[in-house]
């Protein structure tokens, strides 16, 4: 744990949509209202919420792929919120996602060489064949999976690529947009596994998007609730579990349904 | 065949793709065989036959206006060809960059590129063709760039429906979040999944340009009395149809024939070229 | 059991198989059946051909596919299976109704929604006209519908998801069927929504003494909406039992899997999971289905498991858990 | 709803006027000299000289195209160079000739696609649906002017049924009027029924595979019912936009029937124009073929927010 890494400062994001009608103003969206958040390097957070709540959208301002209407972000102490694409490669070399859809986050058309390779290429890297090699190997893929497509596996193997292309800049953070909602279940522990393990390994910072709260407390140490835009509730992952502050908090946990394995319920 | 046929997807598929391609080989072989060698020279007046001698077996299909309509219909596919690569070449050209700019560029543009090929949209190929001749007089020239200019919207809007399909896929996000840049995404992301949209795109705007250069022929706007070419022969024979049939029966099945076989092909590549992004697009 | 008796299940499946044309099985020998007012849970993942169980007990499987064996439903006489079409459509909203999925695509955009519910009175000749729009209206006050009689007037895109699956369900619930059967009805919804809704379907379903057949991949809503559950892999049901039960003390080695990976209360990087993926259709194992991702798994295992039972709860495994 | 119908109507108007400066430019000034157009490259510089001063074309070109425009908004279009006569009355004339044409042929095309394309599509399985759908993909490939001609072949020199061409109006002979109406609208429709009905049968396909049909199934319609009831008028949504651009194409395939028929209508009037280089009367009757494509498109876009409820209103 230590010093702040990313630092989300006052966030708005208002979406314009087209106007519909002669009386009324064009309908605006407001996918983020005044967000405030800092994750430290390090840490294990966790982001829930349901559709609609700006959790995604987060993210992706996070990543320097969306920009803010107003407030700022920071990475590392530089402010990326204005930035163009251009000038935020050193957030590149420094942060990497993965996707939800395992299948549409790779490009039908390019072998998993070329997918896992892309952040260096980007960089204008040549040589990248020995590091594709690395990362695949370290997410379990076998080596002459680099010459295949995406098509040719299956979904959970997909995330795998995913991460692998995730990791090949070495990244000291790791956004992860619910990269396990489309798995089967037998496929999604998994998952979970590989990227609590790399996460350990290799000493990243996570932050974790996911509509289900019960992977999130496995996952992550801290959590943030979000709803219509706004954060409702943020803390410790343990502690918002058992003892839910804000209002719709409680109503999010009383609404998930119960495993017949899952002792913890029954102890409250 | 009809078994073959009903087994659903892939046996219609396959069909479209084998039959349309067989068809479109027909086509560019004549007009290759044509250029080196015809049986007779096409538009020479031959001595020593009728005007209207119906098929033989030195004149396959027949004879018209003294001249043989078997040289002129293969040396027909020769002006049919050519006609069609230029009109698509032009419209893939100018409509392709045209659609990804109005794909990824800033809104006002990408809306002044639509408004303008909805424009485009109404005048449609012949129309152009015709006010163009009636200034610059009748030609192939003024027939291939018509046809060219009116399919621009075509391909401008598939280009861009196919992009911005491509473009809301979490696998540009991903390049974008790796670092890639506009250009970088639209060369290796956008085009390589766009392609075989475009591809297909071409072989229909192939059928319709070899039509329209037939409508234009057949007005005796568009190929020149002296070159070979199927509409003019369809014009040259309406007049004698109920003495020598064979005279509109040949080049008219030349038409169909080509026309025929750039759609299926079409159909064919359509299901064969990755029919998922299709969908989504 | 073929006479027409009162105790006569609402639902009875036997030796139900469902192929494609060049012969690949995508459901094998299933048999089950659920009583009056009884709720099953038929839980599986992608690929297990829990889907296309819902479609051949409603008869809507696509044209390319076979179905054979026995489909038959109380207060029908015949088989379904090879039962004509107009026989089958009057069963259909009637006797046996049906909640999908997708909520966003599963009413005609271009109906309003009071038409798409007063439909499916009108269809069966329950109600006409005026009668049957008012039907509709409380029909969808039922389903917790605010401002029914306004909400009849909405076109499905003015709806949110959730309150289209409310729609969706006042059309199956609308003629009191015997039989309902709900393939995911929550999967796209959030989960606060999921909550209301399903305790619509248990209601819906209690209130009418009606059978229920639901479909999902997610064991927590199992345990939440059923009594009893057929555990699905591979185009068969693998094990069966009363919900708590299975759940507890699994005997197929996939039912055990399922069950721990759904847990996620392992250590972190630990959680129990099962090796390997799900194959695609048509590509499963011969023999017992699961024995390429077992662990248990022998040489025995390459013949089809028999079916074995102890009370309630039933299995087809040829080493079942706590058995030696 | 209101918003929409006046931006597409705003939309209308700014197409409409860019349109016409295109045509007019396009005619104006892409020649040179409109003068050495209309009498030849060998005309004295005396009598061109003349004819400039004669139809105004030494004036600057945008007191040309006010002129013009004006003039088309009064029906009033100017004196052709060539016959020295008004153009308004012409055009008139003939623009009824087309429009009986075009609007049989589009009936003909609807009555006969919108069966046979549902059929294609829900049989599209079985023998019967593929082979109607090689029938239209023929259709397609046959340009209407060779349907026209083998028509003449046919049904006018062979089995002298009806007449080969010419034109009555329907106010002089109705019954004449139809026979001489039959073959080109019938030729003009059967290409456009075989491009159509390819439509239609992917329009219904598309509803086939929608999520709300399989729920009407559950519901207890059979699926003829369900199609009917739910499927068609889903599908007529992509239909009707298809239909605003074949009536483009319709139009200019009209061009060519009418001079296969040699009817008295806008085709003939212009293709007899581009033979006399007279520009002016060009000009204006390509003008009013685009203009027309431009109203039935915006026409189709009202049609449109009927058909949709999701265009109507937000909420």
């Amino acid at each position: 744990m230590g010093a702040p890494i990313i630092e989300v400062d006052r966030v708005s994001r208002v979406y314009h949509r087209a106007r519909r009608s002669l009386t009324r103003p064009a309908p605006v969206v407001q996918a983020l209202r005044e967000v405030s958040l800092t994750v430290e390097a390090g840490e294990r957070l966790g982001i829930v919420g349901e559709s609609g709540s700006g959790k995604s959208t987060l993210l992706r301002h996070i990543a320097g792929l969306e920009q803010p209407t107003s407030g700022t972000i920071r990475f590392d102490g530089k402010d990326i919120s204005g930035l163009s694409g251009r000038r935020l490669g050193f957030l590149r070399d420094r942060l990497q996602l993965v996707f939800q859809d395992p299948m549409g986050s790779l490009d039908p058309r390019m072998t998993v060489a070329q997918i896992v390779a892309e952040p260096l290429h980007a960089r204008r890297v040549r040589d990248a064949a020995a590091r594709v090699e690395e990362v695949l190997a370290a997410v379990g893929l076998p080596a002459e999976a680099a010459g295949r497509y995406p098509h040719q596996f299956s979904g959970g193997q997909r995330q795998r690529i995913s991460i692998a292309r995730a990791l090949t800049v070495s990244p000291d953070v790791l956004l992860a947009d619910e990269p396990v909602s489309a798995l089967d279940v037998s496929v999604r522990a998994q998952v979970l596994n590989l990227i609590s393990t790399l996460v350990d390994a290799r000493d990243l910072t996570l932050v974790f998007v996911s509509h289900d709260l019960s992977v999130i407390r496995h996952l992550c140490d801290r959590v943030v609730v979000m709803r219509a835009g706004q954060i409702v509730e943020d803390g410790p992952t343990e502690q918002v579990w058992r003892d839910p502050q804000h209002d719709y908090t409680r109503r999010l946990i009383a609404a998930i349904p119960a495993m017949p394995a899952d002792t913890h319920r029954s102890e409250i | 065949m009809t078994s073959l046929l009903r087994r659903s997807g892939l046996g219609r598929l396959n069909a479209s793709l084998v039959l349309g391609g067989t068809l479109v080989t027909l086509v560019a072989l004549a007009a290759l065989v044509s250029i080196v060698w015809t049986p007779y020279p096409p538009m020479r007046v031959l001595s020593g036959v009728g005007n209207f001698d119906p098929p033989s077996g030195s004149h396959w299909f027949g004879i018209g206006f003294r001249r043989d309509i078997f040289s002129q219909v293969i040396a027909g596919a020769q002006t049919t060809l050519l006609v069609g690569v230029v009109a698509v070449g032009l419209a893939a050209l100018v409509g392709v960059p045209l659609g990804l700019v109005a794909a990824m560029g800033p809104r006002w543009l990408s809306e002044l590129v639509m408004r303008t090929s909805d424009l485009v949209l109404a005048f449609p190929a012949l129309l152009l063709a015709i006010m163009l001749a009636a200034i610059y007089g009748q030609g192939r020239v003024v027939a291939m760039v018509a046809i060219g200019i009116a399919s621009i919207p075509t391909f401008a809007r598939v280009t861009r429906s196919g992009s911005l399909a491509v473009l809301a896929s979490d696998f540009v996000l991903a390049a974008r979040a790796a670092g890639r840049g506009p250009l970088g995404i639209a060369v290796r992301h956008v085009l390589p999944n766009i392609a075989g949209l475009l591809i297909v795109q071409a072989s229909v705007a192939f059928a319709l340009a070899i039509l329209a250069e037939a409508a234009l022929a057949y007005l005796g706007l568009g190929t020149p009395p002296d070159t070979p070419s199927w509409g003019r022969m369809l014009l040259e024979a309406t007049p004698v149809l109920h003495r020598a049939p064979h005279l509109a029966i040949f080049p008219g099945l030349a038409i169909a024939i080509s026309v025929l076989g750039f759609n299926l092909l079409g159909d064919g590549l359509r299901d064969r070229l990755d029919p998922k992004l299709l969908e989504r697009s | 059991m073929t006479t027409d008796q009162p105790g006569r299940p609402a639902l009875q499946v036997r030796d139900l198989s469902v192929t494609t044309r060049s012969g690949t099985h995508l459901l094998s020998d299933l048999t089950f059946a659920i009583a009056d007012g009884e709720r099953v849970g038929l839980i599986g993942e992608s690929g297990s051909g829990k889907s296309l169980t819902a479609l051949a007990v409603m008869g809507l499987l696509s044209e390319s596919l076979t179905a054979t064996g026995g489909i038959r439903v109380s207060g029908h006489e015949r088989n379904l299976i090879g039962e004509r079409e107009g026989a089958l459509s009057r069963l259909r909203g009637t006797t046996m109704a049906m909640v999908f999925q997708e909520p966003m695509t599963a009413l005609n955009p271009t109906m309003r929604v009071g038409q798409q519910v007063a439909e499916v009175l009108t269809i069966h000749r329950r109600a006409r006209g005026a009668q049957a729009r008012e039907r509709a209206v409380a029909l969808l006050d039922q389903v917790g519908l605010p401002e029914p009689a306004e909400t009849a007037h909405a076109f499905p895109h003015q709806l949110s998801g959730g309150q289209r699956q409310r729609v969706v369900i006042a059309m199956a619930l609308a003629n009191d069927p015997a039989l309902l059967v709900c393939d995911e009805p929550t999967t796209a919804l959030d989960v606060t929504v999921q909550d209301k809704v399903l305790g619509l379907i248990v209601d819906g379903v209690e209130a009418r003494d009606a059978a229920l057949l639901f479909i999902t991949h997610d064991l927590a809503v199992v345990s939440r909406v059923c009594e009893r559950v057929l555990v699905m892999y591979g185009g068969r049901i693998v094990e069966s039992g009363p919900v708590g039960q299975v759940f507890a003390a699994p005997r197929h080695h996939y039912t055990a899997g399922l069950v721990a990976a759904s847990a996620l209360t392992g250590p972190r990087g630990g959680l129990s999971a099962i090796p390997g993926t799900v194959p695609s259709a048509g590509r499963f194992p011969t023999g017992c289905v699961f024995r390429t991702r077992c662990a248990a798994a022998t040489s025995e295992c390459e013949i089809q498991p028999r079916w074995d039972a102890a009370g309630a709860q039933g299995w087809a495994c040829h080493h079942p858990i706590g058995a030696s | 709803m209101l918003w929409r119908l006046l931006t597409r109507t705003g939309v209308l108007l700014v197409s409409l006027a860019v349109a016409s400066v295109a045509v007019f430019a396009t005619m104006n000034i892409l020649p040179g000299d409109p003068a050495e157009v209309a009498l030849g490259v060998n005309a004295t510089e005396g009598a061109k000289a003349a004819l400039r001063t004669e139809f105004g074309l030494d004036r600057p070109l945008p007191v040309q195209y006010a002129d013009w425009m004006g003039g088309m908004l009064t029906f009033d279009p100017g004196i052709s160079y060539v016959s020295k006569a008004a153009i308004g009355p012409q055009v008139l004339d003939r623009l009824l000739v087309t429009l009986w044409l075009v609007g049989a042929a589009m009936a003909l095309a609807i009555l006969v696609a919108v069966p046979m394309g549902t059929w294609m599509a829900v049989r599209h399985r079985h023998p019967d649906g593929v082979a109607l759908a090689a029938v239209s993909q023929v259709g397609v490939a046959v340009p209407a002017f060779l349907v026209g001609v083998l028509f003449i072949a046919v049904f006018a020199v062979r089995l002298r049924w009806l007449p080969s061409g010419g034109w009555v109006a329907p106010a002089d002979d109705p019954v004449e009027f139809v026979r001489h109406l039959v073959l080109p609208a019938t030729a003009l429709a059967l290409v456009q029924a075989a491009v159509l009905s390819r439509y239609v049968r992917s329009a219904v396909l598309d509803v086939l595979r929608e999520d709300y049909l399989r729920t009407a199934r559950a519901k207890g319609l059979t699926p003829v019912g369900a199609m009917v009831r739910h499927g068609l008028r889903n599908a007529a949504i992509p239909v009707v936009t298809v239909l605003g651009l074949q009536l483009a194409t319709l139009l200019v395939g009209a061009v060519v029937v009418e001079q296969v028929f040699t009817l008295p209508g806008l085709g003939t009037l212009l293709l007899g124009a581009v033979g006399q280089r007279d520009l002016l009367m060009v000009q204006t009757v390509v003008m009013l073929l685009v203009a027309a494509v431009l109203i039935i498109n915006w026409l189709v876009d009202l049609v449109y927010v009927v058909l949709d409820p999701r265009l109507r209103v937000a909420r």
